[in-house]
């Protein structure tokens, strides 16, 4: 490439960053700002992603509030409140992760985002064991989807008269696979993300050893991931009674 | 002008050809891989030009069918697939982002005084995200085609339409991330990357209006990404959301839908407005008028457009009382586009015209927006739409945002910045009459359509054999078309032509006033050879001061054999 | 152009481990909290039913935990003005989508009962070309309670 | 076909001259301020183009006045723009309470209409003149939208739901009625047309179950082919001035000038209307005109045949006078002065059973026209 570097006109830190730098910056504060909006604004267009579809079951679930409540019975709350504690503490992990890169202890950065990834597939299996359930039982939405109210048990009947919709409880579980799925294709992509961050790790890879923030972007891409669980649990598993 | 960068150490030897982004390499590869937001600019430049003209010979197609009440060779799904694919392609590979990745891209940098955007490779993979949307959309195209309209209103595009629904909306969704990465890399370099001195009201109108655009299209994009994959879920597995055979709404398609396609209207016409205010400063040699009012009704009708989605949805079953108030709030977007068209014209106001190709351009495109922005108070009059919605007149409205504003301006800002991108000057003669010809042709094309529209003929129809009076203006608006047809092609001619006989041009061949004109054209790699501190205001032109005869005499000295035209 | 003083700075801000883990604790006790609210049945007060009071309640749990997240897991806290900003941008935007609510509110929109739609024109109801779709009539399956 | 330019649709509902009044109030608008910005830019830019010796010192740059000034000016004029058509909007939304109820099924691609008496109608509406009516409107499949230009009103017909449109017509006529919401293949051709017709007719084609000209019988025809081609002006009633009486002239015996005779039967009865010098009955001359194939067809003789024969009787009693002309109903009048619709040519092939439309390839306009026996 032609064309030298300027100086930077700001004071730069001088802490050997130089090969972490990128030609476009004029120091490695200036980077690591700009990643970090970056990531921000990313983040603000992930809100909208899942923003609609959160709108879609609001609008839903207020209309049909008895159906959606009868279909919700079947999923298991307490395997949700597992699942949230299982990501909650992964997330306490990835912030331990970057903490350590901070004070660049590499090892415990490597064990940290062990521990994410395994909370990750921990989580992952749980999910599976879930989706299970509901395909043995055919509430996927679908041709095939159950016509009959009797997989929600009892909570389907008044006096052995069937009292759910069966097209608003497939409506519910769309929405159902459409949410968690969604979060759950990022948590895939999420696996990804964080090993490929240990393998650099493990590499001494200047790109992430010299500067915490490159860990930082994926702490926070991996808490949003969090924060979408964080709404989605109660809303799908706990939902009260309608009286 | 920037003090530092105007320094004699800067000179090229004489007799040296200089390095620049376009010959440090010559590689195909060189072009696949870079990270240049130049290249990829010109990559991007590329790219929409063709699918622009593929989207023009749908045009065509229907402005030819359409000369006959009943039809000229098509069949009505054939007709059907082709307006589909008209306004799929105009609207989702073309207008959202030809200005912002092409003329935005290679100029953001250059004109905050940066080396290259935030993120160099992120730019390049928004380009190679919208090439494998585009070949998916194309792919679509090919087998089999879409009849949905570029709306893809439920439950038709959902569960009746037999076409390639699912693999256009992927290809749209593709393209959809392609402008959010865009966006992404245009907020952040304008936050991070600015030049020392380069404050925010010193920023060109046209970085003003490429921010605004970006938060847009990072607001805006996934709301839409999401919902048209939940149309490609429902017809592939009928995961039911939008069904009513299930307890869906299908109105609820159209207001996740218009929540981005509305604001998206903006996307297209923002970038326009910053490329008018450009040129108008820059060929009335003069700051523009009330610049903080011009910036902040930027930022004014990024944020009100996203409060008025509902005024396409008048007659959809909505709610009256929704209805009246997005009514209210489209009126009040109206305000800041006032502010924005009298602001343009008060520059002329004792300025020093130049009635260069580029300004017949931004003059056009006042006579044009002004109508198609009043005729918008017709559609956003909730009374007045109930008639005029979805006909005619809708068409007419928009295409003169679109063409008479978007692609004015789009075709200004080219002409404009032409001899940057690529170091050549263009026939100015052929060019003004060109933008002339576009001016009328484009009149000639979509005024008659207001009248018809006015008269009631459906939009999208294929035949009007039951209503004869609509003839007369269908001839006329083809007649005009073909006009049109001509003066978009001119362009690809003299533009490519002057790119191998064009007269080497000056770093500053329009004695424009911006830090893009301080590099050399084409410009270096790294854009600027130093890093620009910016002492002065924007615009900072005076009329009659000496800054004027010194520019003069510079344009003779490059003119005068000075190939670099750095100085 | 980096030269504020917060990008400098902004490398110092090394939370310690304590915070951290006391957020953790915090966060499994509000889900403890919202587990538990939702097995019980909360009175009506006015024109709230205790429905929605339950998952106001849940949601403004669900709430707290996000902003624990965002400020200290994220460190939003220790972050610039700008990336404060956009860090609240996407969830105020957010909102907005909640205007259409105001025509849901203002209309009724449950689709009729038994509504068909016109199985000749529609696409088929298969993915690949099986069965037809069952569709229940809501008259023959539901008694709706609330209705 | 002569190009008109026509400038507005028809105003044919109380509706269209309060929504007018409001569009031709935006339209000034438009007018007002279009003019105004492209005069100072003309102005402007000839003035300050390069070269010109004018003032160019003390160049203004910022103006809070006027800034302010070209503000608040539109945003005055907005809100009352936004007023006036709020305004029409809720009336155009809220039906009048006892309005007469019609029903409206949108499909791909036809209108089907039931009025509430049961009659039926594809692609055709039929309303009476100054009453309120009301649409009440459910799609049987995609988003369709009712929309008739003359009375200002459009609304979504939307599967699983009704939607209710009203107007109130004033003028009697044929307007298009469009689908006007993009439904697929034949969406272009899902229109028809709003008869709109006076009170008194339409409660006669309601109950004539949806015919607006009530069959003919062959005697009717005839007899008002027998007024209309001039025959009652010789041989009507008990005229015999001029010529011969034919009450009752069927199976009687002629006598001719010639002296020979026959007896009235189809055969001479035929041949006296197309060559009616053959035989002249005694006492009168050559009179008659020929009535050539054009102004009689086939048919026009055989239904005149049927009326002389049902004219019996003797020349005295009432039955043998005409049929009068009031008796038999006269077709509507289908367009009161406004250019004639080719919906009819269209409407004409619809059947009126409740099948959903074959689909029509080729050449619809050609195929609907040559239909009727017209050449395109």
């Amino acid at each position: 490439m032609a064309g030298a570097h300027a100086e930077p006109l700001a004071h730069g830190h001088d802490h050997g960053h130089d090969e972490a730098l990128h030609h476009q910056f004029e120091d490695i504060g200036q980077q690591n700002e700009s990643y970090l909006v970056g990531m921000w604004t990313f983040l603000v267009t992930e809100v909208m992603f899942f923003g609609a579809l959160f709108f879609t079951y609001t609008l839903y679930r207020l209309n049909y509030q008895y159906d959606f409540w009868v279909a919700h019975e079947h999923l298991d709350w307490k395997l949700g409140a597992f699942n949230t504690t299982v990501l909650l503490f992964s997330s306490f992990t990835m912030v331990m992760a970057v903490q350590s890169a901070q004070l660049k202890k590499r090892s415990h950065v490597m064990r940290y985002l062990e521990i994410t990834v395994a909370c990750a597939f921990i989580f992952l299996g749980v999910k599976y064991v879930e989706y299970s359930s509901k395909f043995a039982d055919h509430l996927y939405p679908g041709i095939s989807f159950s016509t009959d109210p009797k997989v929600f048990g009892e909570h389907g009947f008044v006096n052995g008269v069937p009292m759910v919709n069966m097209n608003h409880a497939q409506l519910f579980y769309g929405l159902y696979f459409g949410m968690t799925g969604l979060h759950a294709v990022h948590i895939i992509v999420g696996i990804g993300v964080l090993t490929a961050l240990w393998r650099l790790w493990k590499n001494h890879a200047k790109s992430v050893t010299v500067d915490y923030v490159p860990t930082e972007l994926v702490g926070l891409y991996w808490h949003f991931v969090d924060l979408v669980w964080i709404f989605l649990f109660p809303l799908m598993y706990l939902m009260p009674t309608p009286h | 002008m920037s003090a530092t960068s105007i320094g004699t150490s800067e000179f090229p030897k004489q007799g040296q050809e200089e390095v620049n982004y376009l010959n440090y390499d010559h590689t195909l590869r060189s072009w696949l891989t870079t990270g240049d937001h130049k290249r990829i600019a010109i990559l991007y430049l590329i790219s929409t030009t063709f699918i622009f003209f593929l989207g023009s010979l749908a045009a065509g197609m229907i402005r030819f069918e359409l000369t006959s009440p009943a039809g000229v060779v098509l069949e009505s799904e054939t007709y059907n697939k082709v307006f589909s694919s008209h306004g799929v392609i105009m609207v989702f590979f073309f207008l959202v982002l030809a200005l912002p990745a092409t003329l935005g891209n290679f100029l953001l940098p250059l004109m905050i005084g940066a080396r290259d955007l935030a993120f160099p490779r992120l730019n390049l993979g928004s380009w190679y995200l919208y090439m494998v949307g585009a070949a998916l959309m194309l792919s679509g195209l090919i087998f089999g085609g879409i009849d949905t309209g570029w709306t893809f209103y439920t439950p038709y595009s959902s569960m009746y339409s037999n076409t390639q629904v699912s693999l256009v909306i992927i290809g749209i969704f593709f393209s959809g991330f392609s402008s959010i990465t865009t966006g992404i890399n245009f907020i952040v370099t304008t936050h991070k990357m600015r030049a020392p001195g380069m404050t925010w009201f010193r920023l060109p109108l046209f970085v003003w209006a490429l921010y605004a655009t970006s938060v847009i299209v990072i607001l805006g994009t996934p709301v839409i990404a999401i919902t048209l994959l939940l149309v490609v879920f429902e017809r592939l597995f009928h995961l039911p959301i939008f069904s009513p055979e299930l307890g869906g709404d299908p109105v609820l398609f159209q207001h996740l839908f218009w929540f981005y396609s509305h604001p998206a209207v903006y996307i297209m016409i923002l970038p326009a407005f910053g490329i008018e205010s450009e040129l108008i400063a820059n060929f009335a040699r003069k700051r523009i008028f009330g610049y903080h009012f011009v910036a902040f009704s930027t930022i004014a009708i990024a944020g009100l457009g996203f409060l008025v989605w509902g005024h396409h949805m008048f007659v959809s079953s909505q709610s009256m009382y929704e209805g009246l108030v997005f009514s209210l709030i489209s009126f009040l977007v109206a305000v800041p586009s006032a502010i924005k068209i009298f602001n343009w014209t008060a520059t002329l106001y004792k300025g020093n015209i130049r009635l260069q190709s580029p300004m017949i351009y931004a003059l056009g495109f006042i006579g044009l927006f002004t109508v198609g922005g009043l005729t918008g108070l017709f559609l956003g009059s909730v009374g007045t739409d109930v008639h005029l919605t979805a006909t005619y007149f809708v068409v007419a409205h928009f295409h003169y945002v679109m063409v008479g504003g978007t692609m004015m301006a789009f075709l200004g800002g080219l002409h404009y910045w032409w001899p940057k991108m690529t170091g050549r000057m263009f026939n100015d003669g052929i060019a003004k009459w060109n933008a002339v010809l576009v001016f009328v042709g484009f009149n000639l094309t979509f005024f008659p359509q207001f009248i018809v529209g006015w008269l009631g003929m459906p939009r999208r129809y294929h035949y009007y054999y039951f209503a004869p009076e609509f003839q007369p203006y269908n001839i006329m608006s083809s007649l005009g078309a073909s006009a049109l047809a001509l003066g978009f092609l001119l362009p690809a001619f003299y533009l490519t032509a002057s790119l191998f006989n064009g007269p080497k041009a000056g770093s500053n061949p329009w004695g424009a006033h911006g830090l893009e004109w301080e590099t050399s054209s084409p410009p270096p790699v790294t854009n600027f050879l130093e890093t620009p501190i910016v002492t002065d205001e924007v615009y900072d032109f005076d009329p009659v001061s000496e800054y004027e005869q010194l520019r003069a005499a510079q344009d003779l000295l490059d003119e005068g054999g000075n190939p670099g035209g750095s100085y | 152009m980096a030269n504020s003083p917060a990008a400098a700075s902004h490398e110092h801000h090394i939370v310690p481990t304590s915070t951290y883990f006391g957020t953790l604790i915090a966060l499994i006790v509000l889900m403890v909290i919202t587990v538990a609210v939702a097995q019980f049945q909360i009175p009506d007060i006015g024109p709230l039913t205790g429905t929605v009071l339950n998952q106001l309640v849940a949601l403004i749990i669900a709430g707290i935990k996000a902003f624990l997240v965002v400020t200290i897991f994220m460190g939003v806290k220790w972050q610039t003005p700008l990336t404060k900003l956009w860090a609240v941008t996407g969830f105020v935007w957010f909102t907005l989508m909640f205007i259409i609510m105001g025509d849901y509110l203002t209309r009724k929109y449950e689709p009729l009962a038994s509504w068909r739609p016109n199985q000749e024109t529609a696409l088929p109801r298969t993915i690949h070309g099986g069965t037809p779709m069952p569709m229940v009539d809501p008259n023959e399956a539901n008694l709706h309670p609330r209705e | 076909m002569p190009f008109n330019f026509p400038l507005a649709p028809p105003q044919a509902s109380s509706l269209a001259p309060e929504y007018d009044a409001v569009f031709y109030a935006l339209l000034a608008l438009t007018i007002f301020f279009t003019g105004i910005v492209l005069a100072a830019v003309v102005f402007l830019t000839v003035r300050y183009r390069r070269g010109t010796k004018v003032d160019r010192s003390r160049p203004v740059y910022e103006d809070l006045r006027l800034e302010l000034s070209w503000t608040i000016i539109p945003l005055i004029l907005a809100l009352v723009m936004f007023y006036a058509g709020a305004k029409v909007f809720v009336d155009i939304r809220t039906a009048p309470k006892d309005s007469e109820e019609i029903f409206v099924i949108g499909k791909q691609w036809m209108w089907h209409i039931e009025h509430p008496n049961g009659v039926r109608e594809n692609n055709t509406l039929h309303v009476p003149i100054g009453k309120d009516v009301k649409l009440i409107m459910i799609s049987q499949d995609v988003l369709h939208a009712f929309y008739v230009p003359a009375f200002r009103t459009q609304v979504h017909v939307v599967p699983g739901r009704y939607t209710d449109i009203w107007f109130k017509a004033t003028k009697v006529g044929e307007y298009h009625l469009f689908c006007n919401m993009y439904c697929g293949t034949q969406h272009s051709e899902m229109c028809g047309s709003v008869i709109v017709m006076d009170q008194r007719k339409y409660a006669e084609w309601l109950a004539n179950n949806g015919e607006s000209v009530p069959h003919l019988t062959m005697a009717q025809a005839g007899a008002r082919k027998f007024n209309s081609v001039g025959c009652a002006n010789c041989h009507g009633g008990t005229d015999t001035l001029r010529a011969p009486s034919l009450v009752g002239i069927f199976g009687k015996k002629r006598v001719f000038s010639d002296g020979t005779s026959l007896i009235a039967n189809d055969e001479y009865l035929r041949e006296s209307i197309v060559n009616p010098y053959n035989h002249i009955t005694a006492g009168y001359g050559q009179s008659m005109p020929v009535y050539t194939k054009d102004q009689l067809s086939e048919e026009d003789i055989l239904n005149i045949l049927a009326y002389i024969k049902t004219s019996g009787g003797t020349p005295d009693s009432p039955s043998a006078s005409l049929i009068s002309e009031s008796a038999v109903p006269v077709e509507t009048s289908k367009h009161n002065g406004d250019t004639p619709l080719a919906t009819n040519a269209i409407r004409a092939q619809i059947p009126s059973s409740d099948a959903t439309p074959t689909v029509r390839t080729g050449h619809p306009a050609v195929g609907a026209i040559a239909a009727r026996g017209i050449n395109p």
